[in-house]
């Protein structure tokens, strides 16, 4: 009907490399289709997580950003995904202060042996997403003064 | 302490005794019962059984009308009532679709957080010291089976009450009025439930095995805490012993009863003369 | 600036039917930086590895990325075909265009933008990958078992018989565990005992092991070939040097009725006691919650019959410390504990089977106590409540395992087997006898497994009902069981003698304690995880840490020893080395910019930062600074996350390489 | 977890999938021995799409509603939540077993005078009971069976020959219109 191109939002996923990225590669042994809009970023765990990156991602037009890691107990490094959660519950005011829209941040535990469930959270984030529109994410930093910043940057 | 009370049609039918009985000893212990205005019946088997959604919209609209009036507890001393009442309960807590379809139906605002309780929750919050310093006649020589039936303590997850598998909370208030209880196996078996006109067969059956299981692990009288267990124990009684050719003879207490002549009310006032199955006339008889 | 070299494969179809590699070589070309894009049929292969060592040579690329399947699949492959050409391995990195892409997209052309979005992400990663060198740590050649059950025993003669020294940590006064007090072992009815005790006396004789019995791991320090062990001895009140077991002490002992362990309760034992006959070490101890001289002072009668002098009822417990390059943990199960406290798991229930309240339910091990001739009835199958032979005895399998509600979601594994043996032993003794048993489904995969329950079905008689049990209730002396038999499509009532219940089979008390102190993962059973399931089953994910046994899942007494015997050849291949290597892929901490705030000490769940201070020459601190111990880093990341002064970082997941691959996603 | 129910409970959504047949609810049902068909054995059913048989079935009106079956069910099976609405759709497809027409009769009495006083009126109760079943199997004994109970009972003065009626008899009737 309509020329315009269906909006295909763009979603990053920091994944741990143990669990959740085991469970992408699953879902693709098991050939479970699903939407192609997930770029994937391999981490060690998710307590590498550092929730600049999460803002950078929204900064470089992310539509939506996916944590994915071990499920509790499971971490490969024992206590990495602990420490994700409890970072996530300390920022998650400050992200919002900082203009993010919490609801484009996605928390899911996927083991190694969850292809399946891969599969459905890429789908219904993605479904979501669309639903939700794109995302013109502006850091307070930026919006200003982003010329200033990048001469900035550059000298 | 007062507390909201849903009498349930039994209560305010042929098991008026039980109603005496829950009045008589409740008010011995200063808790004070408001009957929750206009009732209507919870539906029971029936409802649950035909019509799922009237099973649930018939206790809504009591839990409803107890919204209305601020209770916060509410006591259904029949079993029955109360688990439709806080199955009802459950659904309407856990989903704001339900609510908004249900208060429709009932023309009530209702969100089911009304604690309900049974019988013996409500002796429990007495507690167990008070009734221990309230007795005036202790039931030395009371040696009960104590009978849980199935609804007191099940569906669990939904109840939260007791052990389903052994429950003990009537031991411990009876142990408290200074009777004996039995360790017997049918606390938690079926009686036969509101089967007794359709299926009469089942239930004499069914109330059959308790009484000789009751008897056989040395109880002289059970007691319950549910007015069909009630029928089918005590009214039934004479059926059981006639279609079966045996002599039970076995007395079936409210357990309001038994905590009520351990408060040395007499046996008229909590019913217990309008009992099928009768012998005592004082506490100190109780189980001769 | 890099050359960067880009190898696209097909994997044969996998990849080229929904991804156009040709045209993804063409975009990634326009990469700067990328030198050379190329593609082939299949890059892993032969002339795929030909092609990349050709490429790196011909095109002097520096770096490189292989754009095929996942990392976790060929990544070690590559790098080491880097390595041959000349390259630093860790200068490859992989996107992964099959797993993550083509097996899960249908449509070509998102297919292939993404698989040029994917590389491109790669590239930016790779052209900031440093040369790193792997790390190399000494190994201490000796190691430490925790266990002494059957497995722990394997594992422990094998390398000890290799030539290596071996400290065994056995929490009970003997070694032994379960295997110990089984009556006779399915599939070939071969007596426990008779084939264990041996093995027992070897550890206890060998050279090269040192038997710490009665005794726990206190505490794990260091690092894969460098651990420090410290190992809490118990109080024994008994010195086990001086003491020559002559047996005087625990003859005079006046407390005879406590019930004993190792017979799960069914028989008695002294205060002071060995556990039983053929122990390991053959040596008693006291029970300080029993013996009237520690408890009240009185007594002392043991103390005064010992003529060796080994009585000391002044010990206390003792700290030791051992140096060894591996751990193997061999801790073994214990049954679900029916119907009671389960400890931390909430599992509860089971309140039906009235086990505990009718003392003739017992469980599987209390059985086997009851039918092993070394057991409290000499072997003579006595029901616990009054002695008498039980004529009708109904086995039930599945308790707790695999009931959601209630236990486990698991299979125990076994229970089907020693059921089967149980109802045949029971047959053999009590000729007149009626095995009844329940089970939902008979799982007798193995070597002469299935034959042996059919022998027990059609030789012995035992009945199979298929069905569960609901409840058991007792009368007149009667345990009145209410089954189903489902084939049948009955309700089925025995009355029985005696009910055997195959429980559980859960990790060992303190097994979550024992993974959290080592850093092994652990699931939600409290099982220990193995690294990898079918290709590394007996390693964890804490290098250095391997497991063996029941501690693992349930499993059966060939399946543990065979384990053991796995892990015993994996730390001969560790020791084979007089050093090892590894992965550098760690965190630093910049110390010049490091503000000293030590979060990281904190947060580092391997405890592999330590609080250290800058002095110049003349001893005057300068700063205080966190550092990273290369031995201990696992490389999770963590610390980068919570420092606050940017001055922790990853070897190949940098700040810069993560913000540069999030910024290639524009 | 034990579902619960909803209003909404197509036979579909019921996860009766997790049943691994183990048993246990015939082993501990009160009335297994009297049931043509086993409980375990109407799960089945449902599993396999037969829904036919099982609404047929003896069994699904022989259910007492006594929850011992969903109370041990290993997998949390609401087994019998699955009788009631079995039962629900057994009368609405008129395919209740017509051995069992008295429990149905019973509890489609039952429902009728709490529509009408909006509280049980035992007489009532039994009265329409009673004839309606009577116009069913024409069985004389069962017609007059309690006639001396109602005497015992009124000894006990536990007869109302006027049962209590709500004062709001148009909302039960509502809500009966609303749920039916």
């Amino acid at each position: 009907m309509s020329a315009t191109p269906a909006f295909e939002p763009k979603i990053v996923a920091f994944v741990c490399n143990w669990c959740t990225y085991l469970g992408a590669d699953l879902a693709g042994t098991n050939r479970l289709e699903y939407p192609a809009n997930v770029r994937i970023i391999r981490l060690p765990c998710t307590g590498r997580i550092d929730f600049n990156l999460l803002i950078k991602a929204f900064e470089m037009k992310a539509d939506a950003v996916l944590v994915s890691g071990c499920h509790p107990g499971d971490c490969h490094y024992t206590s990495g995904n602990y420490h994700a959660r409890r970072r996530w519950m300390l920022f998650r005011e400050l992200l919002a202060i900082l203009g993010v829209d919490l609801d484009r941040i996605h928390f899911t535990w996927i083991s190694a042996a969850e292809g399946k469930k891969w599969q459905q959270v890429i789908t219904e984030i993605t479904e979501k997403t669309r639903e939700m529109g794109p995302y013109a994410y502006l850091s307070p930093a930026r919006t200003a003064t982003d010329e200033q910043w990048r001469e900035e940057a550059v000298s | 302490m007062e507390i909201g009370y849903y009498p349930g049609c039994a209560l305010h039918g042929s098991s008026n005794d039980y109603e005496a009985s829950v009045h008589a000893c409740l008010k011995a212990l200063d808790v004070s019962l408001r009957e929750l205005d206009d009732w209507i019946c919870c539906g029971a088997t029936a409802a649950h059984s035909l019509n799922h959604k009237l099973s649930i919209a018939l206790p809504a609209r009591n839990l409803g009308l107890a919204e209305r009036d601020g209770f916060t507890q509410m006591l259904a001393p029949c079993p029955m009532c109360s688990m439709e009442l806080i199955k009802a309960g459950r659904c309407l807590a856990e989903d704001p679709q339900v609510r908004k379809e249900i208060s429709g139906i009932v023309e009530l605002p209702v969100t089911g957080k009304t604690k309900v309780l049974n019988l013996i929750q409500v002796f429990q919050q007495v507690g167990l010291e008070r009734l221990k310093s309230s007795v005036k006649t202790t039931l030395e020589s009371v040696r009960a089976a104590c009978y849980y039936g199935c609804l007191l303590t099940r569906p669990p997850e939904t109840l939260q009450f007791d052990d389903c598998e052994q429950p003990s909370s009537m031991e411990k208030i009876l142990e408290a009025l200074g009777a004996k209880v039995v360790t017997w196996n049918y606390k938690t078996e079926c009686c036969g439930a509101g089967m007794t006109m359709a299926n009469e067969e089942t239930v004499l059956d069914l109330s059959h095995k308790i009484l000789s299981n009751a008897a056989a692990h040395g109880a002289n009288c059970l007691v319950v805490a549910c007015p069909m267990c009630h029928v089918n124990l005590d009214m039934k009684q004479g059926d059981i012993e006639s279609r079966f050719n045996v002599r039970h003879g076995m007395v079936v207490y409210y357990l309001s009863d038994l905590v009520g002549l351990a408060l040395g009310l007499d046996p008229q006032t909590l019913g217990i003369d309008r009992h099928f199955v009768t012998r005592p006339a004082s506490p100190a008889q109780v189980a001769n | 600036m890099s050359r960067i070299g880009v190898f696209t494969c097909w994997c044969g179809e996998n990849i080229a039917r929904t991804v156009d590699v040709e045209r993804v070589a063409e975009a990634v070309a326009q990469i700067p930086g990328v030198r050379c894009s190329v593609h082939n049929k299949y890059m892993c292969s032969d002339p795929g590895q030909t092609m990349i060592r050709e490429k790196i040579a011909s095109e002097r690329l520096d770096v490189l990325v292989v754009a095929s399947c996942s990392p976790h699949m060929h990544l070690k492959t590559f790098r080491k075909a880097a390595g041959q050409a000349g390259i630093n391995p860790y200068l490859v990195e992989m996107s992964n265009i099959r797993e993550h892409c083509s097996w899960v997209h249908h449509d070509k052309e998102k297919a292939t933008e993404k698989a040029i979005q994917l590389i491109r992400l790669s590239v930016e990663k790779v052209r900031r990958n440093r040369a790193l060198e792997p790390i190399k740590v000494p190994v201490t050649k000796r190691a430490l078992v925790i266990g002494g059950g059957v497995a722990g025993i394997q594992a422990a003669l094998d390398i000890a018989d290799t030539g290596y020294e071996v400290v065994m940590v056995e929490r009970e006064p003997s070694i032994g565990g379960k295997m110990a007090g089984l009556s006779e072992t399915f599939p070939t009815l071969d007596c426990s005992q008779c084939i264990l005790t041996p093995r027992m006396v070897e550890v206890g004789q060998h050279s090269r092991i040192r038997l710490y019995s009665y005794s726990e791991v206190e505490s794990v320090d260091g690092y894969v070939g460098n651990f420090k062990v410290t190992i809490r001895q118990k109080a024994r009140y008994v010195d086990i040097d001086k003491c020559t077991g002559c047996g005087e002490c625990w003859n005079c002992c006046p407390l005879k009725k406590q019930l004993s362990e190792f017979d799960y309760g069914m028989g008695t034992r002294r205060a002071i006691y060995v556990p039983f006959p053929q122990a390991v070490p053959a040596r008693p101890v006291i029970d300080k919650n029993a013996c009237t001289k520690l408890k009240k002072g009185g007594c002392g009668l043991c103390e005064k019959k010992c003529l060796a002098k080994a009585i000391n009822f002044k010990d206390q417990d003792k700290l030791v410390e051992e140096l060894v390059g591996a751990i193997i943990v061999a801790t073994g199960y214990q049954l679900y504990r029916v119907g009671q406290d389960q400890g931390k798991r909430k599992l509860s229930g089971y309140g039906e089977y009235g086990y505990g309240r009718y003392k003739d339910v017992i469980d599987s091990l209390q059985f086997e106590r009851l039918v092993s001739a070394s057991g409290p009835t000499g072997g003579v199958i006595k029901r616990p409540s009054d002695g008498v032979v039980p004529n009708t005895v109904v086995f039930i399998s599945c308790v707790g395992s695999r009931d959601n509600a209630k236990g486990l979601s698991y299979c125990s594994k076994i229970c089907c087997m020693y059921t089967a043996k149980h109802t045949m032993l029971y047959k053999h003794k009590v000729h007149e006898g009626q095995a009844h048993v329940f089970y939902m489904d008979i799982r007798a995969g193995g070597k002469n497994y299935d034959e042996f329950v059919r022998r027990a079905i059609e030789q012995d008689g035992a009945r199979y009902h298929r069905g569960r049990v609901s409840k058991i209730t007792e009368e007149n002396g009667k345990l009145i069981v209410r089954g189903a038999d489902t084939l049948a499509a009955v309700p089925l009532t025995i009355e029985a003698d005696m009910v055997v219940l195959a429980a559980a089979m859960r990790p060992s008390d303190g097994a979550e304690e024992l993974a959290q102190e080592l850093g092994v993962g652990y699931d939600e059973f409290g099982f220990f995880s193995e690294s990898h399931p079918k290709l590394r089953p007996v390693e964890t994910n804490a290098a250095g840490v391997f497991i063996c046994g029941a501690c693992h899942a349930p499993k059966d007494i060939p399946e543990a020893v065979a384990q053991a015997s796995a892990v015993a050849g994996k730390v001969q291949v560790m020791f084979g080395h007089d050093e090892m290597t590894r992965e550098p892929e760690i965190a630093s901490i910049n110390e010049q910019t490091c503000a000293a705030c030590f979060a990281c000490v904190r947060t580092c769940p391997y405890h592999a930062i330590e609080k250290t201070e800058i002095r110049s020459p003349k001893g005057i601190l300068v700063k205080r600074t966190a550092r990273v111990n290369s031995g201990l880093c696992m490389g999770c990341g963590t610390c980068v996350s919570v420092c606050p002064s940017k001055s922790a970082d990853l070897e190949g997941f940098s700040e810069q390489q993560i913000y540069s691959m999030i910024e290639s996603l524009v | 977890m034990t579902t619960h129910p909803t209003p909404a409970h197509p036979i579909a959504l019921i996860p009766v999938e997790n049943c691994y047949q183990c048993g246990k609810c015939t082993a501990g049902c009160p009335m297994a021995e009297r049931m043509d068909v086993m409980p375990n054995q109407i799960v089945r059913l449902a599993q396999l799409g037969e829904l036919e048989r099982a609404l047929r079935a003896e069994s699904i009106w022989l259910c007492v509603s006594c929850q011992t079956c969903s109370t041990r069910c290993p997998k949390s099976f609401d087994c019998a939540g699955l009788m009631d609405i079995l039962r629900q759709q057994a009368v609405e497809q008129a395919k209740a077993a017509p051995s069992q027409v008295r429990t149905q009769l019973f509890q489609k009495a039952f429902l009728r005078n709490i529509r009408r006083y909006g509280r049980l009126n035992e007489l009532e109760l039994v009265r329409t009971f009673k004839t309606l079943a009577f116009l069913k199997d024409m069985n004389i004994p069962f017609l007059v069976k309690d006639a001396l109970l109602a005497f015992k009972l009124q000894q006990r003065g536990k007869l109302y020959l006027m049962g209590e009626r709500v004062r709001d008899r148009g909302v039960v009737d509502r809500i009966f219109q609303r749920c039916l």
